[in-house]
């Protein structure tokens, strides 16, 4: 477990294997192996309470592992399941947590809380805010760092379509300058399948699907017959029917 | 450099009231006052060496601290000796300690008290003169309600009558004997208590010669004011008013009853003897819980000085 | 948390509606404040009242009045002054030692097992020790000067801060804290820049309690060689016989309550700015 | 929460993994609990190190041996065990008392402004009053029984009690109490069910603190009329100069204090069942 | 304001009219007018911090308004954004907040819960749950009663696909079954065209939209092309244009 893996694979993000996890007698992961480059982006699907979130604690080193063995990359950036703001900083002070104050790092932030639309909010309390106002915030924190790995607890399950959008670019954008490794979760197969260039079902203790997802197949496309098969794929792996081919593409 | 002495007393008044006068001046010492409230702690301060003598300890302290400790206090190992006792200047008309009832308990003499409430603070002269006063008539602690309270409270439960008698101190009680709200039982003369208090001094003070010198020259200057204050009331009564914030009647009597004169403890003189007296019949009624050489708690050596001082 | 609208019974409920902006303005808050007064003045009215149609005996309880005279000859005398002087001077040393100490010790004890292992059951036994009985001690060990007296205080303000301290420590939200890890935030400032503010309510009671605490120290750390302080004015020898100026002494200690009162949700509104707003916009 | 571990730097870090379950079983936390006892042990060896090699004048500060002997003989005299029944038994009555009004009171002002602005400013003033200057008072008010000691014990512990209650009911959560409400939740209701047992930490603060009050109220309340109990002995005139005694007295309350703080722990746990399985789950 | 409307209009579960609502200068809602029957399924949507919540929460009798009047029936019940469970008390226990407590109370409580798929907690404590856990138990928690007002604030955000149709049929069930007026916040605009019998769009203070949606008109179907014209119009008021027809209906 102590041998440096490090030095030798410098472009890994996570790499953990044969990882358990009990609550009482109940084993949310069992002798789970898993991997994760920089520049990959996995998304995470799975039934609500299935560990999704346990695992991202793990890899948070804010949970440990009954057993198994693996590292992970630092430094990490995470947006939780909930906003988890300071509620005696204001908005502008939470994104900045962690970062060196330098005479720059205020407008900074606002910069940063700009691109996900609070400029109005900078000064803000967090208790003020509404639900969706406190996640963006959430998000303009892990946003405005430059993470060896990005884990994503669900950071877009509170706002409108069009928000949702505009946060998905964002990440986008993040990935593509910095290259982290990303693991998002997410109950939007639509999303995952736009997003990811890898999904994994987490079902019963274990990853029961792991699939890359290219550009170039057409699996994006949910008119093409690939993104159709792969999603029906998902869905199916999920536990659901779906009555008509549903591609919910939507842009701004 | 110039030595310290370090000089405990109970009330700032008694402070105040000497350096209003020059009978402190010059001294080839400087003077620390301490203001320590009761006994145990101007004990505990002499033993801890936090002061050097008490200028109005009761008699009865340095005696009790002997026969409370693990073994009796021999003339060596001793802490703390008396050096010089403070006699009442007109203890008929100003005994300091007095036994007193409250007018509804119905009690006029001290053998009415068999089955009635009866309150001191423990451990200092009121104590003493509380049992020596069960003794004279012929009463003990068991035949009495005992209640122990604080010095503060001792008067108030009497005068509001949540006591039936008590010790007290004159002073305390000088407006409810105005007004009959207590009445008189006996003066402590009366019941046999010698009605001194006392300087005492650390013994590692007296064994100091630089220090011993100091005091022996504080002797005489304490014996020349006391002598002189005796005669000067309104003086004295003016450091009261000032201090305490007394009326001018309440002031006067306040030093009336304050004025005492220092006599020395050699081994000849009445006074050691009415204490050696004292000292053995408060062991036989259990004030002191061993009985106690008063000798090995005295120290004489300033009786020249202290005749000096009274000429 | 405001006071609780009735519950509704089956049926319909109209809206609240807050007609005027008025209604909220600063002036509007601050009268409401003096409403805390009422009360006890209310007591102060009773008081005198039945002392001057005599139900009262004076002996038993002086009426308020000739408390009030009773003090206005202290403070004429400039003993009043001059004793509040020397008391509040002893009181802010005291506690500011005592409460400092209190204050870093709780956190550490808070925020790692180590520092509560190593020391949170000494300080459990330490702080049962009667400050009364270690006069004695104190004065051996120490003298009779201001130095005990000082210690004396701030060993009695320790306590209560450092056990609300700690526990406002351990009761913050874990999750936040995690959050803060995860983002590399140092140990150092994860204690000072969030824990401490988000402790701080519960702090703030430890330190109510502790600035009380320092001034009823004073009166047993003034029995021994004070010549002023109001401790020293409260067990005045000479004061015991008179139940008007130990009442007078009883009311100065109860202003310094109603001063440390205000003072302390004055810092509670400074310290705590976020739940100022929310607390006003609930109110209206 | 728990400690926090070290941040990393930057590169990797590996995953902690718990090899055994047996690493949090219930005989180890027991015995973690009681490391807690290592450092005031050490201090008393230290002490008495140092007083046998003379380095201590025990006229300044007695051996822990010597003071464990003059424990031993108050012991056998059966002098102590009286008194410690006799104190506890005044202790527990107005602990009891004075408590059950804290909780009320801090209860009912936390919850409602009306009660706030009713009673707050008053207790602010009376929590003030050292007691100490209270026992003449209290003498001629109520005699010299149990009255005025169980009373004096009370008043002492209304105070940590209520502070603490009233600030652990107003920073409950009031998105909380709002659920409540709007599922038509009675008043009583929500302030027992839910404000209570969410305020609790910040109670039993309140409640830590007053126990120890309550014992410390037994020095000042037996001065009067006390022949036996702690606090009668603590201050007994006959120790003047018996250092022994005294820091035996000093023992026996320490003693108490971390018995109290046994209590309180088991307490804690049995009234924050919810926190309980937390901590327990992120100590592993 | 206080004349009694109650006995003219029985069937009213909120009336409410010129409704104000300001937080500093910033104006939530002015002027707004909302009138809900009862069986009628009203859907709120508007974007992230538009002021959905707080239009909620007035309904609720927690904030209340700058100016207007109107009413709400009683009983309401309702889920909030947060699951704002209790911590110190179970899960059953939170879920019969408010219920009188009879010797059935908990039996009813671990039904409801079975129904939202929660059995496995009935006793757990509320912070060892998932955050759709969590949800799931504030759902419970309305489900339980007869309400005449529920009111929904995005209560299936946290939930997977496959559980928020199981979800969504509970609620459909509720009302089949006691016809109280509901409000639903949502973001999804699916969800509100499958579950609402009305859409209302909250933005820059007004409701700019409020359409009645019909299952006779085929408005449900987003194959149809009254469905798809719904959709558009929809996307449109919330500022998305849909690159393509995008019905995701799925179905267990
Ligand atoms: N501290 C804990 N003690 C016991 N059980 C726990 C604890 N934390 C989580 N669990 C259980 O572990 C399971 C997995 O929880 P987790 O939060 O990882 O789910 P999830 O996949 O993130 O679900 P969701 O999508 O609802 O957020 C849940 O059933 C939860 O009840
Ligand atoms: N107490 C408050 N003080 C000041 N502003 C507030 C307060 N509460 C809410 N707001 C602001 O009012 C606006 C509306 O908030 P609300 O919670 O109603 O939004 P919402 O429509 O529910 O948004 P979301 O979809 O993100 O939950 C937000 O911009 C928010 O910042
Ligand atoms: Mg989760
Ligand atoms: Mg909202």
């Amino acid at each position: 477990m102590t041998r440096d893996t490090t030095a030798r694979e410098p472009d890994l993000a996570v790499s953990i294997r044969q990882a358990s996890k009990h609550f009482g007698e109940r084993a949310i992961f069992e002798r789970l192996d898993l991997t994760i480059r920089r520049r990959e982006f996995v998304a995470l699907l799975g039934a609500s309470g299935s560990g999704k979130t346990t695992l991202l604690r793990t890899l948070l080193d804010l949970d440990s592992l009954d057993a198994g063995e693996g590292f992970v990359a630092t430094p990490r950036a995470a947006v939780f399941q909930e906003p988890r703001l300071i509620p005696s900083q204001r908005v502008w002070q939470n994104v900045l947590m962690g970062v060196p104050r330098t005479s720059r790092a205020r407008e900074l932030a606002i910069a940063t809380l700009a691109e996900v639309g609070l400029t109005r909010h900078v000064d803000a309390w967090p208790a003020t805010l509404s639900g969706g106002e406190a996640q963006r915030v959430a998000l303009a924190r892990a946003l405005i760092r430059d993470p060896a790995l990005l884990l994503l607890d669900e950071p877009f399950a509170a706002l409108d379509a069009l928000t949702r959008l505009r946060m998905q670019d964002l990440v986008r954008q993040l990935v593509a300058r910095h290259g982290p490794g990303v693991l998002l979760v997410t109950h939007d197969v639509e999303e995952a399948v736009r997003l990811a260039s890898r999904i994994v079902v987490l079902r019963d203790a274990r990853l029961t699907l792991d699939v890359t997802v290219s550009d170039a197949a057409g699996q994006r496309d949910s008119s093409h017959p690939e993104g159709a098969a792969l999603r029906d794929r998902l869905y199916a792996e999920l536990g659901v029917r779906r009555t008509a081919i549903s591609p919910s593409a939507v842009a701004a | 450099a110039q030595p310290v002495l370090r000089v405990g007393i109970f009330q700032d008044v008694t402070r105040e009231a000497i350096e209003a006068t020059d009978f402190l001046k010059g001294t080839p010492y400087r003077i620390e006052w301490a203001r320590l409230n009761g006994a145990g702690p101007t004990v505990q301060a002499l033993g801890g060496n936090a002061i050097d003598i008490s200028w109005g300890l009761s008699d009865t302290a340095a005696p009790k601290a002997s026969s409370e400790d693990r073994r009796n206090w021999t003339a060596e190992t001793a802490p703390i000796k008396l050096i010089g006792l403070l006699a009442p200047v007109d203890s008929k008309r100003y005994s300091p300690m007095l036994v007193i009832a409250s007018k509804a308990s119905g009690v006029t003499k001290i053998s009415d008290l068999r089955g009635r409430t009866y309150a001191f603070n423990e451990g200092g002269n009121a104590n003493a003169v509380g049992l020596l006063a069960l003794d004279k008539a012929g009463l003990n602690v068991k035949d009495v309600k005992l209640r122990l309270l604080t010095y503060d409270a001792t008067a108030p439960a009497v005068v509001a009558g949540a006591v039936d008698a008590a010790p007290a101190t004159r002073s305390r009680v000088a407006d409810a004997l105005a007004s009959g709200a207590v009445r008189e039982l006996a003066t402590e003369n009366e019941v046999g208590f010698p009605g001194f208090v006392s300087v005492t001094a650390r013994t590692g003070a007296l064994k100091d010669p630089q220090l011993s010198e100091a005091i022996g020259d504080f002797m005489t200057r304490l014996a020349r004011y006391l002598n002189w204050a005796a005669t000067h009331d309104a003086e004295t009564a003016a450091a009261y008013a000032k201090a305490q914030q007394l009326t001018p009647d309440q002031a006067l009597f306040a030093a009336k009853s304050g004025a005492y004169r220092l006599v020395p403890v050699k081994h000849d003189g009445a006074p050691f003897k009415a204490e050696v007296e004292a000292t053995k019949k408060l062991g036989e009624i259990g004030f002191y819980p061993r009985p106690v050489d008063f000798s090995t708690v005295v120290d004489d050596r300033y009786t020249a000085q202290i005749e000096a001082g009274n000429r | 948390m405001s006071t609780l609208p009735t519950p509704r019974r089956n049926g319909h409920a109209n809206l609240r509606v807050f007609k005027t902006r008025a209604a909220s303005s600063k002036r509007q808050v601050s009268t409401r404040e003096l409403t805390r007064l009422i009360f006890p003045l209310a007591l102060l009215l009773i008081w005198q009242f039945a002392a001057t149609a005599g139900w009262i005996d004076s002996h038993v309880l002086e009426a308020p009045l000739d408390v009030a005279a009773a003090l206005v000859d202290l403070a004429r005398s400039g003993v009043l002054w001059d004793s509040l002087v020397a008391s509040l001077q002893r009181a802010v040393a005291g506690f500011l030692i005592g409460g400092g100490i209190g204050l870093v010790l709780g956190l550490v004890a808070g925020l790692s097992r180590i520092g509560e292992r190593t020391y949170d059951a000494l300080l459990q036994m330490l702080r049962m020790i009667p400050f009364l009985a270690l006069i004695p001690l104190f004065v051996i060990w120490f003298g009779v000067d201001e130095k005990p007296k000082i210690l004396l205080i701030a060993i009695a303000c320790v306590f209560p801060v450092y056990l609300n301290t700690f526990s406002g420590v351990r009761h913050v939200d874990a999750k936040l804290v995690e959050a803060a890890q995860v983002f590399g935030v140092s140990r150092a400032a994860i204690a000072l820049q969030i824990v401490l503010p988000l402790a701080m309510p519960s702090i703030l009671v430890g330190v109510r309690y502790a600035m009380g605490t320092a001034l009823l120290a004073l009166v047993a750390a003034e029995q021994v060689n004070a010549t002023s302080g109001i401790g020293y004015l409260a067990l005045n020898p000479r004061a015991a016989l008179r139940t008007d100026i130990i009442l007078g002494v009883v009311l100065v200690y109860s202003l310094l309550g109603l001063t440390i009162d205000a003072l302390l949700r004055a810092a509670e509104r400074i310290a705590l700015p976020w739940r100022r707003t929310l607390n006003e916009e609930r109110r209206r």
